[in-house]
């Protein structure tokens, strides 16, 4: 008998378990489902530790988190409405995540004395009166996955590898969602180990009858659809939406995408999305290292293709010296960094946005270079692809700043009319001009960018390289004057870029008491955060950069009309140093190094302290 | 030899001749300096290669000899320390119908290069690689470097010998998998010109290892090989098919004895050119050219001049364009808007 | 043997077990890993090394196999990717007393960290490096490594497949002038300690590949070699002085063809154990060490299991102690004073 | 017949040539001996474009610029009163140097046609117009010393490798300075070719008599000896005070000193000069390349000695990753970095001071590092003995800065008594203490400093590493809460070195109109400058930093005091950035990217402008 559905408008849905457990498996199928019915989502995996953790063990609980809401969201949400613990110390790690009285429901089969020392509980906490607080259902999953499969062919560690399914069904049930998407995964996952498709429809199947046929839940949940602009929207992940990106920009220039990388956690999925894609002529080399990565890049680029290249922090900084070179030599590719939790190897399977400096200035001299930050997993494609833009109309090594967060993130995603997409013309210089000398440093007066002219093009033969050229001729020159020119032709180029961005949007109260200004993939949390202000109707405004380097032209005077400008970051005040340098404001930061990215109430509680003092001025 | 893939020179096109390869910078060695003659043989060589000289592109890093791409007039690119072949290799991958060389000094290959030597040297890339052995670090004025010898006094670094026991380089290169490996010498111009045109006719990564004369910080370190009264008693020619012979009346050769190199004399009555070691350039096995690349560490042996290994292996940049070609075959040409449109949408109207 | 400069345990002192070289922290890798044995044969070899546990120091680049010295109770440092050569350098020159290991992956080793890796085989340090090859980059999740099968796919990188030849890791340290190469396997434990107590013993840079499984990114890549009822087939142990036998009968050789290895059957009536090539590790000219590794190249060939070579070259540790007593002898225990007044000065009163 | 004999306070001479004409050498000999006279001085050598360049040409001209004085100096000067030009290329690129009237020399054998075009002399200038506002004398020095020598066994080759002493000796009767020093130092030079004394000395006596014998110059000079505080003095070049004062420091520790180091131009003279000192147990390795350069560092620190490296900017960009490793191992290491002129290779000869962000932030993640900055030649002794403190009391790397204009320069020390040293305490760990379980992460509650325990030390057997640490034990750890509070402790290390800086020195006004505010190499002109104005009583002060990170406590304070912060940079602004941060006080920047230092006069320009400014308000 079908139990009373109640309307509510968003839910926020947390599975833990063992690193085998099929977390992230099940999370994402319940990502797709609620995408396709036409939620508005959010998503944050939590991997474990870059360690492999024993079965059982703290270190080894993976983690992932969506939130679903009939209105548009922004984040993967705060505190969880249902947490599903697969073991004591899927529990032990994740349970300060879960709301005062929301659903917990947890493996009971997998509570046994042995786990709960692993997760380093003393007595069962089912049967202590430290869960009193929540909605705990324990239902025996390992069990009921076994009987409902025992008919079938699979040994008893294949088919306990199917009851992820069996909570998937429940949750399913639980939010009133069909199960449809999920078979049809399934069924393309296994075509070609066929027996495993049947067991795991029937664990879906057990799991979802299982909540019809018990009184576990009174209620079940629907979540209406949201309200979305029109258009043809899909899911899509951070990284998987900088490889989109990168191949649209190469099929737009008609410019042959390279990409040179060295794995490394998060940027490495870049390097296999885009293996994937040799249809659309893209090369990818996994190189030896780093170095030899962005070497690939920079060869590219003087050959006439997009040279692209991308890794995480260590990498980055290894990096820096070949950057530095595309840099004097004025040529364009672009540099991803998925940025991770530093300094050294730090946590890198936690995010962070504590490289923007490094991105700026880790290069010997005076070194400017374009940043380009995407804010959301969508967002990266956007980002990325303007990377691209500046880098081929500026001639220069442009940074696409993105992170783990962002990366690994999903969402909801409008796809763009190819029409919509800004133009990237190559312009290659095909003759030598009217003097018959090819002048490979003589500029375009409006972007000051020098000429590309590949080899293989008669009549242009030149010569380029990492020290210092004269102007216009690129004769190697140690010409004092000549020196302090290009340094400065050099900076001027870069800020031209300020010109080409478009007017910034503020949201929110146009001036008043705050702003929030933000960049890269805080996004989600400052915009909540200031939605909420808003809805209460205090005057507070959100700004959040996608160019960080040349600022927008219109920055100091938005920011001159708030009496306080908080910069909110996952690291120890980074742009909060720049804008306080270049505005000499005094801005206020809000910050966060934990590896985790904000909550929305985290936000709050320094934004009411700031209101409180603006009052009392 | 199979067809280069790098375009050629229409029939009837105005020939090349050493000075369309000369650029208008003013050459800037000391005197005396090895690189001149190098310079000049690749000069001599080029327009012999029947190629475009716009497709000719020269990659180097740092040092004395990385200086060599502002001398030509060709597409050039001076980079930065040891970084070249990855450069180079983002070049020929971007265009594989350029003809791309690499200029490299023996620090800048062995020292701060030399984990992408050994790679570039794998992964075989349709590119030739110059490595001037100088044995010493030019550019900043006379330190030991990776190929300088054991002991050895240089003029300001290590002024009480370098402890090091150095590279060879050919060895290094047969060990990362090189499918052309040849030597020569600065001032052997008849030899280091067909060395060059070789390097070019294969197909996959060449690299010749050129004794270099640096006057100033390094002088004479090669005199035994690089100059005419001594080089017939202390180098050995190199020749597909041929015993190994040398000496100034053709007098001496090399036998195998177990597994080690052995003087011989022909001339003694007790040994013939029966006894030789016979050269084998492709021989797919590295195990002779390994040894021939030794003989220049032993005491007392000649070093052998010419073509160590020559054998044929896939390029990269072909194996690349390959994975290219069936992937469009079977998922067809790439469709922006179809790859946008990738996996479950949903419309909202 | 010459005697260690590591200080020994003094007699009569209690004798270190096993136990004593486990941390207090939980050992993090999935099960079925090849890295427990082996971290289970270092720590059952370092007791009978009779050094004390804290003159013992490991250091690693990063990967799974870099974790091993958090899991070890000896001082250790889990540096960053490819450099842990570079900082165990520092280490032993410090302090030339201390036992060093380095422990490092395939693509720690090969990929970012190949030039240190070369250049510490030729500057050889007393120190003991154990390179765990498992052909694919675990801790990132599977991507190829420069030891991958040419055209293998990967679980994710390559999902086309890898374009690069691989190397040879033994080939590589050869020529890079290493005193001590060897090769075990993970699981083999009765092999693999003798091969960490010859390491130790070897005063010199000590270099062990040893094959190892990654269970989940790449099972069973060298399935002939470590399982029971292949390895007898497709290993053939190398033994000082003894000929090249291997199979579950012993009914196999090694024999030389020219320059290339063939695999004679015993029991055919042809051939006996005289045609066989007898090892010798000490020979100081490479080419059978270079021969032996080469082996592992060639398509049903045996894969050589032991010590490929093993001479005595003297230590840049060793080396250098000795520049600094010659040059004490010779001007004096610095005086700090007389130096800041080293050449002309003048008084101003 | 002795001619009259002026009395002045300073001159300044620039000997210029060919790379092979010895202007170095000469130039060394007349400051060794002015210095030995007792005046102060100061120098600049101007080496050559890092490129082999033909005899004759412009590209190959080698300057060597002397200023001495009666007075305390700060600079080599600004412009010449002599200028000794030993073929027209010199000529060419060093005239604009000289002052007007001022003295020209040149070697008129020099002048052939051949010479002049590769000059690029269409005439031959010394007879055309051009040189009228100078008093010329030109002299056949080829020819004079040929005749001097002609009684020697040299071939004619050797014999004008001598001429440069020909001008010496001209130079040395101009300024009425002695001969004997530099017969001693040729007697030596020479001493395993014995053959080459007697010319060298005949060409040195034969210039020195020409000018007795002939009409050349009417008077000669004499600068009497400057007042130094009492002492011992020599004089000494940047490079070698930094290979003094690092011997010093390990020394005094009695921490065996370690330098792994790559050569790279300017850093490579320190590796040269640390290379002839083993027998103070110095240990140098020229390692492959700058990243296995620092690894030695490390690692050598971790064994309990003093690690260090050097390099120049784009080496130091290759090993930022491994200094971070460094940073958050807290392993006491220094790094030097002696600057030239970038970004990538760009000018490798020539000075700048544009890495200071690059040494602030060129790492991943949140790593801040002290920096110290040595501010002439002589203060290299004291600044990198400053960083050795620092790096071991604290338990951190540590950056030297110094460039190539106080690395090649030259001045008179005071050389230092052993026991003004400061004191430099190891302070190792040697037992696991009240615990028994050692805690490598348990820090001094003053100095936050962490444990220092050997290997080789029994019971203190300890694991560290990249990834992030739990504080007090040291295992890795993943908790968000712990990565913050290690993240600012890590910063608060630092900023505490700051209660271990002795007060801020003001020079010249204590508050008033302008502060000169600057750091490193810049320190004569600057020094210089404030002197001028102070002599003329205007209200300007004049700060040098030493330290760079963290800031002295009281230099928010001291900037307060003044109208108007000048910040004089041989880079685009980049230690104003900081201090526009960090005290938002609207500074300026005079800057100057040229790959040369400061003029005084360059200095005046602006501050007369600053000055106009403030009166108008
Ligand atoms: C990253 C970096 N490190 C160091 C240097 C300094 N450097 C320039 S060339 C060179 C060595 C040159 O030796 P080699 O490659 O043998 O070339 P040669 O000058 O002998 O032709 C060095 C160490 C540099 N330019 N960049
Ligand atoms: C500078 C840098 N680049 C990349 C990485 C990412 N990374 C960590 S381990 C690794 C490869 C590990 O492979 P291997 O050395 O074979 O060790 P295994 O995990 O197989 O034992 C990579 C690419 C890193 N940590 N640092
Ligand atoms: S220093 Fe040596 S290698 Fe460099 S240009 Fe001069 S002679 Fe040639
Ligand atoms: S991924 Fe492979 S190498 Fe790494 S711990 Fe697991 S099984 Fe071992
Ligand atoms: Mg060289
Ligand atoms: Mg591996």
């Amino acid at each position: 008998m079908r139990k009373p559905v109640e309307q509510i408008e968003a839910a926020t849905i947390l599975f833990a378990g063992d690193s085998g457990d099929g977390s992230q498996t099940i999370g994402t199928q319940m990502t797709e489902t609620t995408a396709l019915i036409g939620n508005d989502v959010a998503t944050l995996p939590d991997y474990p530790a870059e360690i492999r953790a024993p079965a059982g063990s703290l270190a080894g609980v993976s983690g992932f988190q969506l939130h679903f809401s009939s209105e548009q969201i922004h984040t993967p949400g705060d505190l969880c409405d249902v947490l599903v613990a697969m073991n004591p110390a899927a529990l032990k790690v994740q349970l300060h995540k879960l709301k005062p009285n929301g659903i917990l429901i947890v493996n009971t089969d997998n509570f046994a004395r042995r786990n709960l020392r692993l997760a380093g509980y003393e007595e069962d906490p089912l049967e202590s009166q430290d869960l009193t607080k929540y909605q705990v259902f324990g239902v025996e999953l390992t069990s009921l996955t076994r009987k409902a499969l025992e008919t079938t062919q699979l040994s008893t560690s294949e088919i306990d590898r199917c009851k992820n399914f069996f909570a998937l069904g429940m949750i399913l049930w639980l939010y009133n969602r069909p199960m449809e998407y999920t078979m049809k995964w399934i069924k393309a996952k296994y075509a070609k180990s066929p027996q495993y498709i049947e067991p795991n429809i029937l664990a879906l199947r057990a799991g979802n009858t299982y909540c019809d046929m018990t009184e576990q839940f009174a209620v079940s949940y629907d979540v209406k659809p949201a309200t979305f602009e029109p258009g043809t929207y899909r899911n899509i992940e951070g990284n998987m939406a900088t490889v989109l990106g990168l191949i649209a920009a190469s099929h737009q220039s008609g410019l042959p995408l390279v990409y040179g990388s060295y794995p490394i956690t998060p940027a490495s999925d870049i390097l296999h999305g885009l293996a994937k894609y040799r249809n659309f002529g893209v090369v990818t080399m996994q190189m030896e290292d780093e170095i030899a990565a962005v070497g690939v890049a920079i060869g590219a680029a003087f050959s006439g293709a997009l040279g692209v290249t991308g890794s995480s922090g260590p990498g980055l900084a290894l990096k820096a010296e070949a950057i530095n070179l595309a840099m004097i030599a004025e040529l364009p590719i672009v540099v991803c960094n998925i940025q991770r939790a530093g300094p050294s190897t730090g946590m890198p399977t936690k995010t962070e946005q504590s490289d923007l400096l490094q991105m700026f200035y880790g290069r010997n001299g005076e070194s400017p270079i374009p940043i380009v930050a995407s804010s959301r997993p969508f967002d990266c494609f956007e980002a990325v692809y303007e990377a691209c833009r500046i880098a081929v109309k500026y001639r220069t090594p442009v940074i696409f700043l993105s992170d783990l967060y962002i990366g690994m993130g999903a969402e909801p995603w409008k796809i763009p009319e190819l029409s919509e997409l800004p133009e990237i013309k190559p312009n290659f210089t095909t003759s030598a001009g009217p003097s018959d000398e090819f002048e490979p440093y003589l500029r375009d007066p409006e972007t000051l960018a020098r000429p590309w002219a590949k080899p293989g093009t008669l009549g242009l033969e030149h010569r380029i390289g990492g020290l210092e050229k004269s102007d216009v001729t690129g004769h190697v020159s140690y010409d004092p004057e000549n020196h302090e020119k290009m340094v400065e032709i050099r900076a001027e180029k870069v800020a031209r870029i300020a010109n080409d961005i478009p007017p910034t949007e503020i949201f929110g109260a146009q001036e008043g008491d705050i702003l929030l200004l933000g960049w890269g993939g805080t996004f989600g949390a400052l915009r909540t955060a200031a939605e909420n202000y808003v809805a209460e109707g205090l005057p507070i405004g959100h700004v959040h950069l996608r160019h960080l380097n040349p600022f927008p032209n219109d920055l100091g005077d938005i920011l001159n009309r708030f009496k306080k400008i908080l910069i909110p970051e996952l690291n120890s005040g980074q742009l909060l140093q720049l804008i306080r340098a270049t505005y000499l404001i005094d801005a206020i930061g809000i910050n966060k190094v934990q590896g985790q990215p904000f909550h929305v109430f985290e936000l709050h509680t320094k934004i009411d302290e700031i209101l409180k003092e603006i009052e009392h001025f | 030899m199979k067809r280069k893939r790098t375009s050629r020179i229409p029939v009837g096109a105005p020939t090349l001749t050493k000075d369309d390869f000369k650029s208008d910078q003013d050459v800037r060695w000391c005197p005396s300096c090895g690189d001149y003659s190098i310079l000049a043989q690749t000069q001599r060589t080029l327009p012999e290669l029947g190629i475009p000289k716009e497709n000719i592109v020269f990659i180097s890093g740092i040092g004395c000899s990385s200086r060599f791409p502002y001398y030509m007039n060709t597409y050039g690119f001076h980079t930065i320390h040891g970084r070249a072949p990855t450069i180079a290799s983002g070049v020929k991958m971007a265009n594989p119908e350029l003809s791309v060389w690499v200029i490299t000094g023996d620090g800048d290959a062995l020292s701060i290069g030399g984990n992408h030597f050994i790679h570039l040297m794998r992964r075989n890339f349709d590119i030739n690689v110059l490595l001037f052995n100088n044995r010493v670090y030019g550019l900043t004025k006379g330190q030991y470097s990776p190929t300088s010898e054991r002991g050895q006094k240089m003029y300001q670094s290590a002024s009480i010998g370098s402890l090091d026991t150095p590279f060879n380089p050919l060895s290094l290169a047969l060990a990362s998998g090189a499918t052309f490996v040849a030597r020569s010498v600065d001032v052997h111009t008849d030899h280091l010109r067909p060395m060059l045109k070789a390097a070019f006719e294969h197909k996959g990564t060449s690299f010749i290892e050129i004794y270099q004369n640096c006057h100033i910080f390094n002088d004479d370190t090669f005199i035994l090989q690089r100059k005419k009264e001594h080089k017939t008693d202390h180098t050995v020619l190199l020749e597909h098919g041929e015993p190994l012979v040398f000496g100034a009346e053709h007098d001496k050769g090399i036998r195998l004895n177990g597994f080690q190199p052995e003087v011989v004399d022909l001339t003694d009555g007790e040994h013939t050119i029966d006894d030789l070691i016979v050269h084998d350039q492709h021989a797919e096995d590295t195990t002779l050219a390994n040894f021939l690349a030794g003989m220049s560490d032993t005491p007392d042996l000649p070093h052998p001049m010419g073509i160590f290994r020559s054998v044929q292996h896939p390029c990269y940049e072909n194996l690349m364009t390959n994975q290219i070609r069936t992937a469009t075959e079977r998922m067809g040409e790439g469709d922006l808007d179809a790859l946008l449109h990738d996996g479950e949408t949903w419309i909202v109207s």
